[in-house]
């Protein structure tokens, strides 16, 4: 890349280093909520795939819609979302991005395009693609990525919504994080052939990306987006990735079905952060003690983000029955 | 007034809406140039294209999930889904999902759509072909059900649930397509949860949904030329249900039967009983009586297919023995 | 006796069976090396090898059509679902297929299988992992369903499930998997369509399913504390039903509470106390209460999940009314 | 072909001949007896497929099963159905294949290996594929065959199945009837892409072949048969075809969607029988007076089962509640 071009980007390079910082930090955040009992239920961190969340969302406008997984955290912070009704929503608060009703597992963010977690495996996939042929119907140039695991490859519904998409050429791109394993299996005994042969079929055209190198990522999505809007979608992409942690919080003697020297490689010679770190400082677009500052911003934040969270209310109990059915126009 | 089928009424109440708001389509399979199997929708591609009436793959799963997403994102769709029975393969879809989302997201998403689809034995279509299904749907919070029994109430209610905000799950019955009932000119709607007294009466409370009120009727009439007067009602919608009417009547006449064409256990003629009897106990002088579809899967010959429905000659044998008295169980 | 938990019975019931017959195999997500995320089936993959603990893909309708065919050509299979809300993905091939095949086929095809899965809610798992959905399976003909409450239960069901030449689902509370209960070492089953009677009491009943029935046991302790004598019983299975034993009990107390974990509204409790109300009308000094899970999809937020189930208290409570004599309606 | 070796095969090919013929002649019945309101509901007609059930059941053995589909009945004939017991089926009669029960949607004959047609579109595909499954785990070396009609190939269920299949090597064959249609719409408007590349994404090995020529497909099948037995399916084949008649016997004004050249040229181009005869004929395997035989006899046989299930008894009523659980061992 042209040094000038690097250096007009920088802030947007920034931006993207803190997007992944502030996941990696939620999710130590959230770990330590569990840990310390003070998060109900469990939760499934998407720590070590930050820059494919990332990556993707940069090339997103905020009316572009995303929908997310399980996995969900790092979708949301990088759609824009906010630390405070995040975490809140996290230990089941009023303030949290739904009222303290979805949880880890559902959160969603509709006013940045985030049309929720999903805790059905592939469950979104008819979501994202109707999203994807709303936009289009309704004449707006708005684009959907579907974001979901290698699991998800096991559920038909993907195959009959990429089909339609492709049979209606609809703006959608669907986010393959392939992280390996599917909670405690690997992917090959799950999937058999070939990953991305599976959206090829329907006459996709298909990527494969290192889903740890945050400007690969972002590269490919802005062409794909760009593409999408000009109507030469859906695409397909595979990321190859990997989660830090076990497949939820709770899930922390792996060593049966994942080698801890895998676990290590993957940290120390592939992680999304450290590596984009020291491009950033070769290149000279950053000093060592602005990276520094950087976490050190984003860690304040996240600390008053969960002492808000923890102070915050719960729902009034009149909620419950709240939000069953929508409001109608009045003489319905 | 003019009288059209109900298989007119449906065309006519999508055609009215979808001219209103062009946020409306309509996906399914063979509902285009077709106009479905049944062809309830001829005509309709001819005036809104093929972008609003669209023909899909037979993905009953995945059309269903597009449903829901377009739906979350400004547009309201209607679902074609061929045969009621088929809602076991969009269950997950449906319930799920659409039934979910404006709950788990505190409010903020909302999922305007409306499954069309049918129920009702006696067509010889077999066990896969014949269900009637509109209790499962009803026992998920979050969905709406509603069950024309007429021209006029397939209209107004298809219409109320297109502008409904919530997915909204309406079985047409597959036998009634053909069937002609007075349907005004003017744009008329019905409201959900208001249930309709057909014909009053003093002695008993006949409750019928969808196919059934026809059923109901006729027995009505069998029992009227016995000096035996029978109340009869529709709930119309069974999410939400209009409790109150149902619960007049019955302190009325203090006796009912509940008439549905669902498989009886589990169903929907246990919801409605269980709540008149806990509601109006003090005033019946006899229990409920539910009369759904025999708990077993529809056959396909005649011969046995027609056995499994309530028909208007035993709802009349269990009516007389409810006037009668006749309920006195062994202690 | 030994006491041992509920996911112990489990693991034992799959491996004696798997002992005796080598055409019983399992299959589901994560069920071999990682022994489900529940841990209930540790080592059963080490004595039966990977051929007959299966691991499949995240493919639920998909391994659930696999058991079907497999069932249908000397297998026995037992399909794992992780969550009883995946039974929204799985209904087409169980309900269109497995529960007809042998209906539809003349009695020519079987299709012995067993699903087992889970309900349950305060687990702060959300709308989509949290619910009780035993009613829907139990509306359509030619599915058994049955319902745990022990240890000691969910082993002598599960054994006779897997004896069973029809389709059976048999739900595990979420919560009960740790809770230990005494369970001979030596074989039994529990025939299906047989109620147990927990406590005997005359004032009233309390009909409590799967994870109600520790609620209605408490319940009927701190009635008993207030001097009401509550007879407990457990249905065990809702398809079959015990009538016989609910309705004795019922003309015994004259006074009945149905409590059951799964949406109230056309769930379980609408059909077990229409029942009661039908066939033990005149013996009732009241009408058979109902309490279901509220009708509302799970909240995440404890503050509001633990207001949707029903509590000892909230039994207590309705029993009070129910003997005060204080359901007299307005007329 | 060597002639030698014709010569030897006239017997077999004289079966695949007849069992085509009696599809053929079965259906015409079929139709006679919904225009004369014999036959309750509708049925949909085999007519113009028999090449790919004759072909491919004439490769299998009677252990080995199939699945079928809502347009069933020339599966059913070519599996080792009779006529009787099928009409009798058709009319609803007690002594149909299932007692009346199922119908022609849900025909099945369990001793002939055939585990039912059905009305789901796709719904037999994990029966089918858990059949292969059944074999294997018993030590048996029958082979299933999946058959499905283009539409199929919108269901997702077959996906996850394929892939399953792939992943354990189920002996288990997928046959796409590709007649063109999926009820009145052409199939390049329902699939996306290349057909084919559906199974090949899973790393499953397919052909193509024309499914109006029955030798064509029996060879083929017989090789994809033993080697299935020996472990080396699953295995995929697209058969190219066409139905005669409309989607069901109903289906009557169809050039809205199927242009009535189009019909008249498989027809008289393609016919599989007639193309058959033929071929059969300039062999010198078969005179023509054989060949009027063999109709004859169809005919005939097919005149006095149509009679046989006219005057066939209705199950009794109280079959009603009969089969809904099927019947335990003493003790349980
Ligand atoms: C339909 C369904 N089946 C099973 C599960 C349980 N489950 C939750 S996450 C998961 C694994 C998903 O794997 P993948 O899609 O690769 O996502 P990852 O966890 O690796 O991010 C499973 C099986 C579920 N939530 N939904
Ligand atoms: C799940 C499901 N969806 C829709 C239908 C209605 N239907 C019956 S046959 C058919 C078309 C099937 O097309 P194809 O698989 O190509 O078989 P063909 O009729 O061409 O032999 C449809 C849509 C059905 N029976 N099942
Ligand atoms: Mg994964
Ligand atoms: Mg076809």
């Amino acid at each position: 890349m042209a040094a000038a071009k690097k250096k007009s980007n920088a802030e947007q390079y920034l931006r993207m280093y803190r997007q992944m910082m502030r996941i990696r930090v939620f999710e130590d955040n959230a770990n330590q909520l569990y840990l310390s009992a003070k998060m109900p239920g469990l939760t499934h961190m998407y720590s070590g795939q930050e820059a494919v969340a990332v990556g993707i969302c940069e090339a997103l406008k905020t009316t572009d819609r995303i929908t997310s997984t399980h996995r969900g955290h790092g979708h949301c912070v990088a759609k824009g979302g906010e630390f405070r009704p995040m975490f809140a929503e996290l230990l089941g608060k009023a303030d949290g991005y739904c009222g303290g009703k979805g949880g880890s597992m559902h959160i969603a963010d509709q006013d940045n395009g985030n049309l929720g977690a999903n805790a059905i495996v592939g469950g979104s996939a008819g979501i994202a693609t109707g999203s994807a042929l709303s936009a289009k119907r309704l004449g707006k140039d708005d684009v959907t990525v579907c974001f979901f695991g290698d699991g998800a490859l096991g559920q038909g519904l993907l195959y009959e919504t990429m089909n339609m998409a492709a049979l209606w050429k609809l703006p959608v791109i669907y986010a393959c994080e392939n992280n390996l394993y599917g909670e405690y299996t690997k992917t090959e005994e799950q999937a058999a052939g070939d990953l991305t042969a599976r959206a090829k079929a329907f006459g996709i055209e298909t990527h494969i990306v290192d889903g740890q190198d945050v400007l690969a990522v972002n590269n490919l999505a802005q062409k794909l987006v760009e593409r999408c809007r000009k109507g030469e979608g859906p695409f397909f992409i595979q990321l190859d990735t990997y989660r830090y942690f076990g497949h939820h919080v709770g899930d922390i003697n792996r060593e049966y079905y994942r080698p801890k020297d895998e676990e290590t490689l993957w940290k120390t010679e592939r992680d999304p952060l450290t590596n984009f770190a020291k491009w950033l400082s070769d290149e000279g677009l950053v000093t060592k003690d602005e990276l520094k500052e950087i976490e050190a911003e984003v860690k304040a934040d996240a600390e008053a983000a969960v002492n808000f969270a923890l102070d915050a209310d719960y729902p009034d109990a009149s909620e419950v029955t709240k939000h069953v059915f929508a409001e109608n126009p009045s003489g319905l | 007034m003019r009288e059209i089928t109900l298989s007119k009424a449906v065309n006519e109440a999508i055609a009215e809406e979808m001219r209103r708001d062009p946020a409306i389509f309509l996906l399914g399979e063979d509902v285009a140039e077709a106009g479905t199997p049944f062809k309830v929708l001829s005509g309709l591609v001819e005036e809104f294209g093929p972008d609003r009436i669209i023909d899909t793959p037979i993905s009953e799963p995945g059309f269903m999930g597009l449903a829901v997403g377009a739906a979350m994102t400004g547009s309201r769709p209607i679902v074609d889904l061929m045969f009621g029975d088929f809602l076991f393969l969009i269950m997950d879809q449906l319930c799920n999902q659409a039934a979910k989302t404006h709950y788990m997201s505190g409010g903020k998403l909302t999922v305007p759509l409306v499954v069309r689809t049918n129920l009702g034995a006696t067509r010889r279509s077999a066990a896969q072909h014949s269900q009637s299904l509109h209790a499962l749907v009803a026992h998920i919070p979050g969905l709406k059900v509603a069950l024309p029994s007429s021209a006029y109430e397939a209209k107004g209610l298809l219409k109320t649930a297109i502008r409904d905000n919530s997915p909204v799950v309406i079985f047409e019955d597959k036998l009634m397509y053909n069937d002609k009932a007075p349907v005004p000119e003017e744009e008329y709607l019905i409201p959900f949860g208001q249930a309709k007294i057909l014909r009053e009466g003093e002695d008993l409370t006949l409750i019928a949904t969808s196919s059934m009120v026809q059923v109901a009727q006729k027995a009505a009439d069998l029992l009227a030329a016995d000096g035996i007067s029978a109340e009869v009602i529709d709930p119309r919608t069974i999410v939400p249900l209009d409790e109150d009417t149902l619960l007049a009547s019955v302190k009325k006449t203090s006796r009912a039967i509940v008439i549905d064409e669902g498989h009886q256990s589990f169903g929907v003629t246990a919801e409605i009983a269980s709540r008149l009897n806990e509601k109006a106990f003090y005033h019946l002088d006899a229990p409920v009586l539910r009369m759904g579809a025999m708990d077993v899967p529809v056959p396909f010959t005649p011969a046995l297919e027609d056995l499994t429905v309530p028909t208007p000659e035993k709802v009349v044998e269990q009516a007389k023995r409810l006037v009668a008295g006749d309920m006195i169980h062994a202690a």
